[in-house]
């Protein structure tokens, strides 16, 4: 682990030390906002924090530079204690122009430290942000610690030698505001200059002045007064192990991509660009030593019949969208459903009804993918509570699908998928699962044969010798799979499929309850509410509270020691993303008067908000 | 398809039968072809487990379920999305998409025409009887206008997709047309797309005796046939009827019919290896009158959609070695807690 | 009402007087098997009996002659008292064919009639209905009152001196069997005479030959000792008022009509065909003259799309399909509930999951109209009980949509859209409802404000001078209708579309419960399942079993009065044709232990089923 | 569309803007676009309440939003699906459909062949940038073959789609294609395409600076485009290039480029309206290379769908009277018990 500090110079000012800081930054989506996250997560991650991002993107490719629309965000949260999230309120806010500082100023910290660009804020600017008055002027920051800082004068001056034009220049202005956060929580500036060495190595001038932008930004505030203090935060302690960050997109590529190689079997990948899922794809593309093959097809029902036709030729196949491709494949999952054919679906679930707010979070698609098709259907449902446990469950999920023979939905989200974290690496060796045995003797075949344990269907590839068989939407005789309009056997199959999704249930471990094993209240939360749950309870913990967290991976079946944890508390609480879907299927399987909590904002629960609603319930109760 | 060598040169047409009972109606044109193909597989050269057919809904997509190799009997429309998966999967599979006028041109028509464009190496048969079967008689794309059925008790006011047409407008590298009843015909028709890598499609005009009976007449019946039918034969000039021959001329861009033998040397002579599509768009045209042409309109070479893929990952495996785990996950960017 | 028996001859058999029969006719699908029934089915009701029908088509469109899946049946249930449903069991079966005998036999009651055709039990015929003996020699028959007729060779007697080719006489043998039918049941022939000079004026040959058979037949009962008695049922009290017997979707499509005569819009169906709904779409593509429109677009995605452009354009606008087809069109129903437009879906349940077994009943698309759309996307749903109250449902649905602003669905099935019974015309004059009102000032137009008091948005026609203004897929700002991708603003939306759904329960009557107001056990179903469940709680009432029953036609949203219904007994039992929707539905809503009974075959409950399950239950629970 | 007067014969373009800010990325050709629209809707003759304009999803689907007309945003591809509800529901209306190479040839490929097969009477606007531009850039089903993009990082292998082929080959009766960026022949080609009575089919070349700058360089550089463009004009000879003009032939039913001066008579001369497809789908073959043909395509007279429906209506109230309710219900198959 790098941990000096290049070219240093002499610091003078005091330190103190923190257990965990919230930094925002935030500019046009020309200023390189997100570059600049990401090399501060980087060092951070390096300097041996917990940490976790989350990016903001506008909804538009490019919004007009200076507007509210076109402000970019991005937020991390590092800790040396544990980190469940990228915080709530940033402690620090760096806004690049007045349109940054009119989206974000609301979220920071009562006395938190605001940088701002004051080069940025001349009246066309401030018309562009829709303000009146000018907020560096009208004493509207005065609850901050404000720093006025000059950032695109200060950057020009530093590069008065280099020869690029002046715009070009203007552009490196992040690279001073990082230098400048870098001196501020006493980080590294190595890891940023082994970056901006390797991104520009061709371009000499533009290295340079990236360089130099970096360092001036740190050199500013060593020599000047601008800070009194600065910080550490000490790193975590971590389980050993090998580290990447991650965010969720390509966490969930890499889950299969590990799965394919555990099962032995080709992956193929049959989707449709969509946001927030995309990534998976571009992800999966790359990956074509592995055998990967991607179809990008003409639309979702496409992809995922497309995947069908693969999982029959014997590959591990997958299909990923977001809420609104999701809908158009649902009959096509039905099919899945009836010829037992292994399927893995990531819904990366956005915002809505519709197409909603697309680049925006939400839990909107529980019920849709447990209901959304004609008849019973049934199908597996996992949910991934955090970026890096996108791989885990994507992972999972192709183990269970081939298991079984049945598909197997994946729940992720827009957070999940572009929110990133630490990921310790996992021990390659000891990846559960083995390879696939596909069924190949002609003398003991029976297509629609159910094996006694798994309930499993043989799985035939297409193109083995003597297994010549026809699949297919209509109704198939048990054992045979010649059509039938039987009755009995129609609902012997159709309690059939649902058995079959019952029987992963048998191999889940036992629920982990986090806080007291029973008592007043018990949160229940699934997917990428993890953190902010987690956390929310851990706060409520330390100050005394009655109150325990469970986290459902599994939503379809639920695990079988699930009920009884229920009942050992007075009050449930699940928090949601959506108007209350878990909520409602709890209390259909365990008619307990689970109460819900519901945020459809387009964002993820604030730590401190769960820890509020927490607060609320039990005096309710009390 | 990879010329592939058969592990039984025996096969016979029995091999090709299901068990699964034929339930089409008696006198549907559905099974003169079924008995086509079952008797043209066994001629092709491949064992039995490498042939696969995938259907959507319909009553010709039941064929699936009568044939003893792998079968796919999916959904309605889908059937070209199905089977890409299928050929990508295993593309040792000589697949054959059994699909109707409203499976492949009305819920269909957006995997139809994007099959055509990537040139997948597969076998697109449309059992053309210008009706919905299945669901007892509405009017289908196919449909000539002002069409009374079920739906449209009034006549149609849509006019009829030309299905090779549609096809060539979206790049189709073979499109043949065929008739139920012309065995020979059909057959050879069969093994000339299957001979062809990349898709091929053949539009077989199919009679439903029960919900459009006769509705391809005009080229059946015994009685006219023979003056209605053009048969496109590669290097054939392009005449049709016995009685008084006529043959088709280029007039600038469009097509006369005139007299055979009067105008011998201009007739137009037929070569379906043209690259420029646009004379087998012309003969397309032609599609609701007289003559009717049938045969192969158009067989051009044309790099296939799965050699790209295949081609790409045998690349990428040779260029950066298997793909290996390790490497993906323990990435430069990863970094040590001990 | 037409009575007389013309043509009668002398009766002089004795006559027993009977409460209630069930006939099923059965044959090869070219026998002629519907036209007998429904000829029953109109002598029957305007001989003033209640009644309700049920035909069984085969799967295949012409499965091959004297095979079991040709076989074509029609079953119908007529007595003096209340009909529910076309009945368990019927006393009289009439086989046209070795197959007609083997597929049906094991329905008919101990000891009921069997007419069988003895010229059709040849070798041949044997092999096809897969019999390895002649069952009308091998004694199977012993315990039915078999009479076996030579119907064939009777006919061709009767037929002697017509000049038809044999092969066309043969086919009026169906005639002949319903006049034996006739006779066994003291009905008159006349409207079946009325109904051939209609059908066959034209062929004289043909008519004279069907008139000639169908009195053949009578008179063969008549002058033969083939029946001891004959049979009469009394007519039932009905309602005094116009009926008409009348199909679920026939139902259906006058349904929208009258609505929209009622609403004063347009209507426009949108849809694409598929069993069973199709005869939606035949019947209103007869009705020009009413300027309704059908589309038959290219697709279901396209059919809804459409409709949702015509009610933009302010027409009554609907859709309608079976379960795969209404899994395609989900998507686009959620663009209708953002764009808080009316539309009406109306969704034949069929067999499932995929295309499963498409002419057979099933109500497993409950979840999926109510949670098959991404994120929380709240629909209007009503189920229709009786093929008659399709009319009612279908009309409900639209004056609901137009009332609202938001998509109705409305749930049948296969059995509701062939099923028939006698329907008592509504009173013209009394039909709710009234006029649409668009909205027509630009003074006062907001296109996403909401109306106090039923949170519709204004509807502005596409088209009305001033009023120009865009509606789409993104969330949109409450009032203004800009786009919006404000959190709160979200939140609001989304609780505001779920709240105008609630609203609707305002308007609903309170539930009617049939049997006592409290007590042991309480039967809830919804739909088709209608008929068999109040005919089994009236035969356990009868027997002095303390049951009740009540049904819900709407699911979404509930009525109000219903928890506190369900309250007041000690079980609830609810039968569906699914694993168990509106029980999940009513133990997560009101937390209470709901018992489910599941028939997944393809075929409605019998009402004994019910009796039988309602008495087991009692038994279990004391 | 029908001749309607215009109750306000003083509209202009800005009476067309609407409040809502335009969200494209500064230099996004769908700027030059939205520009023409609001210039030539004035000019049409209607009232402002009689235009509609419906998409799909994509950056040039914003559009809507930027037009005080009627508007709907609606779903990925259905766009010309809710066109034709709101068509036949209000035929008053003037409807344009705004749609991009993957929103109208990718998910929405199905109801883009079909709403040319109906010729119903809307105008269709395809922003071909040869890209998916609102997903940030995968390829496209217009993106040539060998495209790398975020989805294709080895390069696609599949052929792209000819739009106007596709059309044609669907049986498209005005097709035509204009750039982004040559306003006159833009507005001129919009004012043709709402003329027209039946679908009009525009394709409209334009830049994605963000994700595909440059994919028309070779039409719309300066330096080059005047060698390059060859302007459909009718009763004009197909000729282009300025410094040494070259001209289109007809060597069979193929297109030779020769010396415009040379063969001066040979030189094919343009009319849109031949009823026969064939010449329009000649000039769309020329698609990918040199000359690039801009202009009206195909332009020919087709009863539309629209039409067809509402003359069925008339004809149907003419003929029995306008439909009773009663009469419907109280048939003659019922009976009265009292
Ligand atoms: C999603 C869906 N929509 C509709 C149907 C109903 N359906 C089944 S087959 C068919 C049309 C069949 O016509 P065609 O493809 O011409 O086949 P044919 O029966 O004439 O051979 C339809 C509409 C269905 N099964 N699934
Ligand atoms: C059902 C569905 N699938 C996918 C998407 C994601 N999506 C939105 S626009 C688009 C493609 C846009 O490309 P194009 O039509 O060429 O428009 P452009 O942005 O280039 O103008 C895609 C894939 C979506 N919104 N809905
Ligand atoms: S309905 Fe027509 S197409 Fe279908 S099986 Fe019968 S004859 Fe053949
Ligand atoms: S991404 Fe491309 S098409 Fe979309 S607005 Fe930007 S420049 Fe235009
Ligand atoms: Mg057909
Ligand atoms: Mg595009």
């Amino acid at each position: 682990m790098e941990s000096t500090v290049e070219d240093q110079g002499t610091v003078t000012k005091s330190v103190e030390t923190l257990e965990r800081v919230v930094i925002r930054f935030a500019g046009d989506s020309g200023d390189g906002i997100q570059l600049t996250g990401n090399q501060f997560t980087k060092t951070t991650a390096a300097a041996g924090n917990d940490l976790a991002t989350f990016p903001d993107f506008p909804a538009e490719i490019r919004a007009p530079a200076g507007t509210l629309g076109g402000v970019s965000g991005f937020q991390i949260q590092f800790s040396s204690g544990d980190v469940f999230t990228p915080g709530d309120s940033p402690n620090v806010l760096v806004a690049m122009n007045p349109a940054a500082l009119k989206v974000n100023l609301a979220d920071l910290t009562p006395n938190g430290i605001l940088i701002v660009n004051t080069d940025s804020f001349g009246k066309r600017d401030l018309q562009k942000a829709d303000y009146g008055k000018n907020p560096l002027e009208d004493g509207s920051l005065s609850g901050y610690r404000t720093f006025r800082v000059s950032l695109t004068d200060l950057t020009l001056a530093a590069l008065s030698d280099n020869p690029l034009p002046k715009k070009s220049k203007t552009r490196c202005k992040n690279f001073f505001a990082l230098g400048m956060v870098y001196w501020l929580y006493s980080r590294p500036l190595k890891p940023t200059q082994d970056f901006i060495r390797t991104k520009f190595g061709d371009k000499a001038d533009v290295l340079e002045a990236n360089l130099t932008a970096l360092k001036a930004g740190y050199a500013y505030c060593d020599a000047n007064n601008t800070f009194q203090v600065h910080y550490e935060v000490p790193s975590a302690t971590l389980t050993p192990g090998t580290y990447r960050n991650i965010d969720g997109n390509t966490a969930a590529a890499y889950g299969l991509i590990a799965a394919a190689q555990t099962l032995e079997l080709p992956l193929f990948y049959g989707t449709y660009p969509i946001t927030p899922a995309s990534e998976i794809l571009h992800e999966l593309s790359k990956h074509k030593e592995f055998g990967v093959i991607t179809f990008q097809a003409e639309d979702e029902i496409a992809g995922v019949c497309s995947a069908i036709g693969a999982a029959y030729g014997g590959s591990l196949a997958a299909t990923g969208s977001s809420g609104p491709g999701i809908a158009l494949k649902l009959e096509a999952i039905g099919l899945a459903v009836m010829t037992e054919l292994p399927l893995v679906i990531i819904d990366v679930q956005r915002a809505g009804p519709s197409t909603g707010m697309p680049t925006k979070t939400e839990q909107g698609d529980l019920l849709q993918v447990l209901f959304g098709r004609n008849s019973d259907s049934p199908c597996v449902v996992l949910a991934a509570q955090s970026p890096s446990d996108c791989f885990t469950t994507a992972y999972e999920a192709a183990l269970i699908a081939t298991k079984h023979m049945v598909p197997v939905f994946v729940l992720s989200d827009g957070y999940l998928a572009f929110g990133s974290e630490p990921w310790r690496l996992p021990d390659l060796e000891t990846l559960p699962g083995k390879p696939v045995k596909f069924h190949t003797d002609p003398a003991t075949f029976a297509p629609y044969s159910h094996d006694p344990e798994t309930l499993a269907r043989p799985w035939a590839k297409a193109g083995t010798p003597g297994l010549e068989h026809r699949i297919g939407g209509l109704e198939k005789q048990e054992g045979s799979g010649k059509i039938s309009y039987n009755p009995e056997n129609h609902q012997k199959m159709v309690e059939l499929r649902q058995a079959k999704v019952d029987r992963v249930a048998l191999d889940l471990p036992p629920i982990e309850v986090f806080g007291p094993k029973n008592g007043k209240l018990l949160c229940v939360s699934w997917g990428s509410t993890f953190g902010a749950v987690r956390a929310g309870v851990g706060r409520c913990l330390k100050r005394g509270l009655d109150v325990a967290h469970i986290h459902l991976r599994n939503l379809s079946p639920f695990p079988s020691d699930l009920g009884e944890i229920l009942r050992r508390y007075e009050t449930i609480l699940v928090p949601e993303m959506n108007m209350g879907h878990l909520r409602m299927l709890l209390r259909a399987s365990f008619l307990i008067d689970v109460k819900g909590y519901s945020k459809i904002q387009g964002k993820p629960f604030r730590e401190s908000e769960i820890a509020e609603k927490i607060e609320e319930t039990l005096e309710v109760q009390s | 398809m990879s010329a592939a060598i058969s592990k039984n040169g025996k096969l016979t047409r029995k091999d090709f039968a299901a068990g699964q009972d034929v339930r089409w109606c008696p006198g549907c044109g559905d099974y003169a072809i079924l008995a086509a193909v079952q008797s043209v597989l066994p001629t092709l050269g491949l064992p039995k487990e490498r042939f696969a057919v995938v259907s959507g809904i319909g009553c010709s997509s039941r064929f699936p379920y009568y044939m003893n190799t792998f079968g796919f009997h999916s959904i309605h429309g889908r059937a070209p999305a199905v089977a890409t998966g299928l050929k990508l999967a295993n593309p040792d599979l000589q697949v054959w998409i059994i699909t109707g006028d409203g499976d492949a041109l009305s819920i269909g028509g957006n995997h139809f025409i994007h099959a055509m464009r990537r040139n997948l190496d597969i076998n697109i048969l449309l059992f053309n009887n210008r009706i919905y079967g299945l669901t007892k008689g509405q009017y289908s794309p196919t449909s000539e206008l002002g069409k009374k059925t079920k739906s449209t008790p009034y006549g149609s006011v849509d006019r009829p997709f030309m299905p090779l047409a549609v096809a060539l407008g979206s790049q189709a590298t073979f499109v043949a047309r065929t008739i139920d009843v012309f065995g020979a015909h059909l057959k050879n028709t069969l093994k000339a797309a299957a001979a062809h890598k990349g898709t091929s499609f053949v539009e077989i005009y199919q009679n439903c005796n029960i919900f459009n009976n006769g509705a391809w007449l005009n080229v059946t019946d015994k009685s006219v046939r023979h003056e209605n039918i053009l048969y496109l034969e590669d290097g054939k000039p392009m005449v049709f009827g016995t009685q008084s021959p006529k043959g088709l001329r280029l007039n600038g861009a469009e097509l006369e019919i005139v007299d055979a033998a009067e105008h011998a040397d201009e007739i137009l002579v037929h070569d379906a290896g043209r690259q420029d599509p646009t004379v087998a768009f012309l003969l397309t045209q032609l599609g609701s009158g007289i003559p009717r042409p049938i045969g192969i309109f158009r067989s051009v070479e044309a790099p296939t959609y799965d050699a790209g893929v295949m081609e790409q990952i045998q690349t990428a495996k040779q260029q950066q070695g298997e793909g290996s785990l390790k490497d993906l996950l323990y990435s430069t960017d990863s970094w040590v807690v001990s």
